[in-house]
């Protein structure tokens, strides 16, 4: 193992019904994932707001992911849609002033999908590390 | 079975059609009016895309007895256009052949008195490319 | 005096960086200019003057005060000002030069305010004359002479020359470290610019805007005029007059929970601002007439009041240029001026 | 030169004055030289011979006003709505920010307003007068003997040379000739900045962004950001923020705004208008608008009251946020 | 500032295996806000519990963390052991440091450092919390029905057999639905009339059970429990309850040659007219738009006929004010139009005709008396030729008909086919199909039946194009599996037409701010969970008004929405989820965005007057959310470009003070 090895911060939002109970049958199943990954519970991915996404990254995130229901399996039958709608655009518009894309991420996680939330938070885990340091849109203030 | 997976592509590329919407029902062919003149018909062509056995239409005469009609466009419920598949297959066949099976110049030749003027637009539309 | 050639400018620049940081007006990507850090290869602006004005090198918008680390249920008080390099401002107009006048009174009299101190005492001001006065301007009502602008160094531009005079101790000991790009020159040439821009000022249209009417013990006269309705009913409430403007020295102290520390700042604000000077009590000013009355009044009443006459205004014509709906000082002189 | 002229706006609105079916007019008024208008409430006759002016430069959007002087004034107020202007009209009656019984709207012909700073990079500063004469401007400066002719065509506003549309959208009155809905080019420039890396359009608004004074013009000149109290002035709302104390800040800043009023932004360009720093801020709104008619099919915020905007709807079929990035790859 | 307990769960060595219990414990003892902090083998055990439960009364805690397995697992056991020490229940938050962090994270360092920084993410939001009490509202005892097709009767009479009024509103003047048109229901062949019209009996004869027929819900207000709903009684100009049902009228009146919608228009009917011999109410309706009194003020025959003077012409619509506590939404189907499908001929033939037609033609009360008589010439037809999937399964043409399968087509027309063979052995009978789905208890044996016992001919293949010539129509069809065109000189064609939800669905969907699909299907709360339910609480679904069902379907649907029904009506009192939005109407702009993306209708809008800060007033719109309607998704509050609307339990501040917790 190396020593002083970057190790990044990936803020996860979980919504209750699906991703969260997701995230705790990958825990029954002891399916490993980076310790790097920090989930926040939200009644729904509907609930994320893009300011707590950007708060994530000043305060020294290196990556932000939410995970939903799937399409179609909202618990309140259409929140995962809006948030489709507006991660497509606020995604997007990161991208347009330059920011790495690949820091956000949207992923629809049932809780039947254990292994899927391991996975893909190893994936995310892996393709922020590569990135390395966020820098684009850090606060400097807020560095250790 | 002969699966010509670049013939096949190339013939749902040129008609734009995606032959795994059909779900033989048949209605294509039941309402062709070409249908006892051909050998494959309709709901075969688009069958027999989707499968990749694609040579038996090149060679089968089938091909120029439609009447580009497009019936069967109008009446599937799916959207699948077998017109445009017998288009495509044709025009594979033309090209394969490296010739055009109608020139102008052969025009003047088969024009009579009775032969409507959309009949020789239709069949050059479908003899050339 | 001391002159220097303008093909020799950049020598200049570099030799007054090589002892301080150098900032002078510098061409943006969208045309004007604002205020660099000169380097190699900076381009120096044509443009009369900034949109922001030079107060941010003794006033930033944005300056920490002190950081609170937070240690568990420990916090620890830590001062977070750096050592301060010398600066030079290069190519002040001559409103702007006078408008530190104005800050000075404000930070400089009892309490002084050590960071505005601070980087006072480090900066060097070369100011410049002004050559092509804009129609927005009208410095003269405030007794502003833009030929002959104040500074350390003043200095003068023609097509092919500059001209350096030092009025200070600081210009001074600066100008004598440019000795080997300068030669000594009498003041013909300045003097033929400063009798040519003079009668110039003349031609300009807000020559006849006058501050008769305002002045310290005004305030009752003019506080409730009706006239202030009208002027106000645009008014959108944003900063812009406020942040461009070289003389407004309003500030909010705010903390920002960095989550290891809490960093105590302050930042500008702008009177204008709806939760301007909002106290436990709520706001004192709570129509946004009220904010917008306050602004003028503060400039051409509440200042001289307290500082012998002196208005805090300098004419740049900054705010006439900026706002957002064109409502600006002048147009509040004009209306409400001598009645 | 614009087709409809003040005298023409100033007898309709001493009419509609005159006759009661209005109490006040809200229009430009008169300022110090002839391009800095000045939004104005007209209570009489009198008033608005004095102070009444329109010309090349009046391209305030008056809709914003609505929503405070409908409150507070009585009567009926007369508002001269520009096509552009139309469509905020229409988007704060979505928004029911005003009562559309107390507006009495006069469409009124607009072909393109002058930005000023260009007139100025023309004619260079100290501008004495300007003048119109057909499609030509007639500047007279300080400094030249001779007035210097542009032509109004180059000095037009970016919104302007970019007008997406010359239709009114709602009205009580249309005064001139009703125009089409144009096809323009405005999302040229936010192609531009899409094709380019990310390393260039991170370079690109890190130098545009940080001549960010956050003096708030754009947000409070915009008339979709209506809101009682901003997110950002609020200290409850935990993101109160009030200088952009760094690059973080200003992007921070920028994004919601631009969030915030996306799907009801109508593209009327007053946030790049009013910026003293020349932000083109207009950038980030057209952004989003290109990206979720791209994405949901078009839409124009304001074109009809009452709209549904692309962020408070949805269908079950919508594209992926992980698929936002590769569309160029699969449309070429 | 909060007094926060800590509670460090080992969970034997679930977590004390990888996590050191002791260093998180220690660690979160110096956090704000904390002023106890403290480890244990088991919290969720008895003495766990108690621990915490002293803790919070010693230390007089108002808030606490624990850190133990995922809250989906024990928030509900913790936030009962806080109730129970008397401290709000919602004062509680848990850390998951067992799922989410020691069966994930292998090491001893990294689990303990991210167990402690979930814990600080837990007590930055406790610190946040404030104590929420659920809210409560009546229950209306009364449920209404909207339909009152097979559907509608059945959740009426269930719900009313538990002891709830019910009231059914039924557009038409009798209810029965669908299913009195019918003659005979797969896959047993009982007679439709036989099987529902006692149940119409029992309706009208229930105590608990009040019909509206002729009827409309106009508006409804309110949310669950609380429904306030207006009925628009359709003046029928004749009194409901002085009629005798004795059809003198009927007889008597001039005005004979009204299509009969009753039977698809195939006979007429009178002005004045029972749409069946069985129609519940059995009432007279006069049909203002045949009649020549109500018309001209000529006639009044009908007047002098009624001895029991029911007719009266001066009868005007009523509006009846009623309030509910849970709406069952029972509107059911049609077919689709045949209009558009010119290849069939259905508008240039009489002898093409619907499969509802045909259940008419077949009907012993039907237009022929239960003879199957070709429309056009009334002879007897020989050869038929049924065609499925008209207008089903049809993508392309959206326009002309829908997407999904019909569901019902496959078996009505096994059963159509078997019985002619039966009835009329000498006839021969073509069933085109596509494919033949018949899943369903003996649902295929049927089908097989048709096939293997009475000779029904089962082609794959569709009919292209049916010509009308002579008295014969000429059908042009494919057999797919004999690669053979088939031309068939048919008697009579039967078309399998589609079936659509009624139009009336949609406004009703407006009004119950209850969601519906591209296809005006009402959509499910859960399409597996909560099948019977609409997102929109209190509002149910019965019948095909959810998507295409058969009778057994439908009843067992109503069976299901009914029990759901009397679960709510059973109810004194709704308590709500507290975590629910609320909108700070200082900053509300009333601009409608939050109310666009509630999936719940929980949203409305009030004028309310202020008083601004430069001392004036101005009356604003601003949002309103029913406590008792919102269930927190919290779309609401990102959609809220001011900020005014926030969920409680989740608020924009307590998820920030996490994130901010996490990343420090």
């Amino acid at each position: 193992m190396q020593v002083n090895e970057y190790k990044p911060l990936i803020v996860a939002f979980c919504c209750n019904w699906c991703s969260y109970a997701g995230a705790d049958l990958a825990g029954n199943n002891r399916l490993a994932y980076p310790a790097d990954v920090k989930i926040i519970r939200v009644p729904c991915s509907c609930r994320v707001n893009p300011m707590f996404i950007l708060r994530a990254f000043q305060r020294g995130a290196d990556g932000v992911i939410i995970c939903g229901c799937h399409p179609g399996d909202c618990h309140y039958t259409s929140g995962n849609y809006f948030t489709r709608r507006r991660m497509a655009a606020l995604f997007s518009m990161l991208d347009f002033l330059g920011i790495e894309k690949e820091r956000t991420r949207v992923e629809w996680v049932s809780a039947a999908e254990g292994a899927k939330f391991a996975a893909t938070m190893n994936d995310f885990v892996q393709t922020v590390t590569a990135l390395g340091e966020n820098k684009r849109l850090e606060d400097l203030r807020c560095k250790k | 079975m002969h699966n010509n997976k670049y013939l096949q592509e190339e013939i749902i590329r040129i008609s734009g059609v995606n032959p795994s919407k059909c779900m033989r029902c048949g209605k294509c062919s039941a309402t062709c009016p070409a249908y006892d003149e051909m050998e494959y018909h309709p709901h075969q062509f688009v069958n027999m895309v989707e499968s990749g056995d694609i040579e038996p239409l090149l060679n089968s005469e089938s091909l120029y007895k439609c009447l580009s009609c497009f019936a069967c466009i109008d009446r599937c419920p799916r959207g699948v256009q077998p017109a445009k598949v017998v288009e495509a297959v044709r025009l594979t066949a033309i090209r394969k052949k490296g010739a055009n099976r109608m020139t102008a110049d052969a025009v003047p030749a088969m024009v009579d008195e009775d032969t409507p003027q959309q009949l020789l637009v239709s069949a050059f539309r479908k003899y050339t490319k | 005096m001391r002159k220097c050639s303008l093909e020799k400018i950049n020598l200049l620049f570099a030799e007054i960086a090589k002892n301080a940081e150098l900032y002078l007006p510098t061409q943006q990507t969208d045309g004007s200019a604002a205020y660099k850090k000169w380097e190699e290869g900076s381009v120096w602006s044509n443009a009369l003057n900034t949109v922001r004005s030079p107060k941010d090198f003794f006033f930033p918008q944005t300056e920490n005060l002190m950081k609170f680390k937070t240690e568990g249920k420990s916090i620890e008080v830590v001062d977070t000002r750096n050592a301060l390099d010398d600066f030079v401002i290069f190519g002040v107009r001559a409103c702007d030069v006078k408008s530190f006048d104005v800050l000075d009174r404000v930070f400089l009299t009892e309490p002084v305010d050590s960071f505005y101190a601070l980087r006072r005492s480090h900066g060097v001001i070369i100011s410049l004359a002004c050559q092509r006065p804009s129609e927005t301007c009208f410095c003269k009502t405030f007794g502003i002479d833009p030929a002959a602008p104040a500074g350390d160094i003043s200095a003068w531009k023609t097509e092919t020359e500059i001209f350096f005079e030092a009025n200070t101790q600081k210009g001074k000991e600066l100008l004598e470290k440019l000795s080997a790009l300068t030669e000594e020159c009498d003041d013909t040439v300045v003097s033929e610019q400063k009798e040519k821009i003079n009668k110039f000022m003349d031609k300009l249209p807000l020559k006849n805007v006058t501050t008769d009417g305002f002045g310290g013990g005004k305030t009752k006269e003019l506080f409730d005029l009706p006239e202030w309705d009208e002027l106000s009913q645009a008014c959108l409430g944003c900063g812009t007059c406020t942040f461009v403007c070289p003389t407004c020295q309003c500030y909010d102290i705010k903390d920002f929970n960095t989550g290891n520390s809490v960093i105590r700042f302050r930042c500008w604000d702008s009177c204008m601002y709806s939760d301007f000077t909002k106290m436990a009590h709520g706001n004192n000013r709570l129509s946004q007439k009220e904010r917008f009355r306050q602004r003028f009044m503060h400039k051409l009443v509440y200042y001289p009041e307290n500082n012998d006459g002196m208005f805090s205004c300098v004419g740049c014509g900054r705010c006439l240029a900026k706002c957002p709906i064109s409502m600006n000082i002048v147009k509040v002189m004009k209306k409400i001026g001598g009645k | 030169m614009q087709k409809i002229t003040r005298e023409q706006l100033l007898a309709k609105a001493s009419e509609l004055l005159s006759n009661g079916t209005v109490s006040c007019v809200l229009g430009w008024g008169l300022g110090e030289f002839d391009y800095d208008v000045t939004p104005t409430i007209f209570k009489s006759v009198e008033e608005l011979e004095n102070g009444f002016v329109f010309n090349d430069f009046c391209g305030a959007n008056f809709s914003k006003y609505l929503v405070n002087k409908t409150a507070k004034l009585e009567g009926k107020i007369l508002v001269f709505l520009k096509p552009c202007d139309t469509y905020s009209f229409n988007q704060l009656l979505t928004e029911h920010r005003f009562d559309r019984e107390k507006v009495y709207a006069v469409g009124i012909p607009c072909e393109g307003m002058a930005d000023i700073a260009k007139v100025k990079a023309i004619s260079g500063d100290g501008i004495a007068a300007i003048g119109s004469n057909g499609d030509k401007l007639t500047v007279t400066t300080l400094y030249d003997d001779e007035a210097i002719v542009i032509d109004t065509n180059e000095v037009l506003a970016e919104r302007c040379i970019n007008c997406k549309s010359k239709k009114h959208v709602a009205y009580d009155e249309l005064m001139g000739e009703e125009g089409d809905v144009t096809q323009s080019n405005r999302f040229d420039e936010v192609a531009r900045l899409e094709a380019m890396t990310p390393d260039e359009r991170f370079a690109f608004w890190q130098n545009e962004l940080s001549r960010c004074i956050r003096c708030n013009a754009c947000r409070d000149a915009c008339p979709a950001c209506t809101c009682e109290k901003c997110v950002f002035d609020n200290p409850s709302s935990g993101v109160e923020n009030k200088s952009p104390a760094n690059s973080f800040e200003e992007k921070l800043f920028h994004i919601i705004r631009a969030y915030h009023v996306a799907g009801r932004c109508t593209d009327c360009g007053e946030c790049s208008r009013v910026c003293p720093q020349n932000i083109p801020l207009h950038l980030l709104n057209r952004k989003f608008i290109k990206d979720m008619n791209e994405f949901y099919g078009e839409y124009q915020a304001g074109a009809e009251v009452g709209s549904r905007a692309p962020l408070v709807s949805y269908t079950t079929e919508d594209l992926e946020p992980g698929e936002v990035f590769n569309r160029g790859e699969n449309n070429a | 500032m909060q007094r926060v307990g800590v509670f460090v769960c080992w969970c034997g060595t679930n977590i004390a295996g990888t996590v050191d219990v002791v260093a998180v414990a220690e660690a979160l003892k110096s956090e704000p806000g904390v002023v106890f902090s403290a480890n244990y083998q088991y919290m969720c055990s008895q003495a766990g519990q108690d621990m915490i439960k002293e803790a919070i009364k010693e230390h007089k805690l108002t808030g606490i963390v624990v850190c133990s397995c995922s809250p989906r697992m024990h928030e509900a056991t913790f936030r009962k052991t806080a109730a129970a020490a008397g401290l709000n229940p919602y004062m509680v938050e848990i850390a998951n440091i067992r799922e989410q962090c020691s069966w994930v994270h292998k090491d001893m360092l990294t689990g303990t450092e991210k167990a402690i920084i979930l814990g600080k993410a837990a007590i930055a939001k406790v610190n946040l919390n404030a104590p929420l009490t659920p809210g409560e509202s009546p229950v209306t005892k009364r449920a209404l029905v909207i339909g009152g097709g097979i559907a509608g009767i059945q959740t009426a009479l269930d719900i009313a057999d538990a002891g709830f009024p019910v009231d059914i509103v039924e557009k038409k003047p009798t209810i029965g639905g669908k299913m009195a048109q019918l003659d005979k229901t797969f896959p047993t062949l009982d007679c439709a009339a036989c099987i529902l019209t006692p149940k119409m009996v029992d309706v009208a004869q229930h105590d608990k059970i009040r019909i509206f027929s002729y009827s409309e819900v106009t508006e409804v207000n309110g949310f669950v429990g609380n429904f306030d709903v207006t009925i628009k009684k359709n003046a029928r100009y004749v009194k409901e309850d002085v009629c005798t049902g004795c059809g003198a009228c009927v007889e008597k009146c001039p005005m004979k040659r009204i299509p009969n919608e009753f039977n698809l228009g195939m006979d007429n009917r009178p002005a004045i007219y029972i749409p069946f011999a069985q129609a519940v109410p059995k009432v007279a309706t006069i049909d203002p738009n045949a009649c020549n009194m109500l018309k001209n003020g000529k006639c009044g025959v009908c007047s002098k006929v009624c001895a029991a003077g029911a007719i009266d012409y001066t009868q005007k619509d009523e509006y009846i004010n009623e309030k509910y506590g849970a709406i069952v939404v029972a509107t059911g189907f049609n077919p689709i139009s045949m209009d558009k499908f010119d290849e069939y001929a259905y508008n240039q033939s009489k002898d093409v005709i619907t499969s509802l037609e045909f259940e008419r033609l077949t009907n012993a009360a039907g237009p022929s008396a239960g003879k199957l008589l070709r429309p056009s010439d009334g002879k007897h037809p020989h050869t038929i030729v049924f065609v499925q999937c008209v207008g089903s399964r049809c993508e392309s043409c959206a326009e002309k008909g829908k997407e999904y399968c019909s569901k019902i087509c496959c078996m009505y027309t096994a059963k159509h086919a078997m019985l002619t063979r039966d009835k009329y052995p000498d006839t021969e009978v073509y069933v085109f199909y596509i494919d033949v789905r018949t899943p369903g208890k003996n649902f295929d044996e049927f089908y097989r039946r048709a096939v293997e016992e009475y000779g029904v001919k089962y082609v794959k293949g569709m009919v292209g194009k049916v010509v009308p010539e002579g008295d014969k129509l000429k059908v042009q069809a494919s057999d797919l599996i004999a690669n053979k065109q088939l031309h068939i000189d048919a008697d009579l064609v039967v078309l399998a037409a589609a079936i659509e939800p009624d139009k009336s669905a949609r406004p009703l969907a407006t009004m119950l701010t209850a969601s519906m699909d591209t296809n005006d299907f009402f959509t499910e709360a859960h399409p597996k969970l909560r099948p019977v339910e609409s997102p929109t609480a209190g509002v149910f679904l019965s019948g095909a008004c959810q998507g295409p069902k058969d009778i057994p379907e439908t009843v067992s649907q109503a069976g299901a929405a009914a029990s759901k029904v009397i679960g709510l009506l059973a109810k004194d009192k709704l308590t709500g989820n507290p975590c629910v939005a609320n909108s700070n109407e200082l900053m509300c702009n009333g601009c409608s965005s939050c109310a666009n993306v509630c999936p719940y209708g929980a949203i409305t809008y009030e004028d309310k007057e202020f008083r601004m800060p430069d001392r004036t007033t101005k009356v604003r719109r601003v949002a309103v959310v029913n406590p008792a309607v919102c269930q927190g998704c919290g779309a609401c509050t990102v959609t809220c470009p001011s900020g005014a609307m926030d969920l409680k339990g989740f608020a924009n501040l307590q998820i920030m003070a996490e994130v901010d917790a996490i990343c420090k």
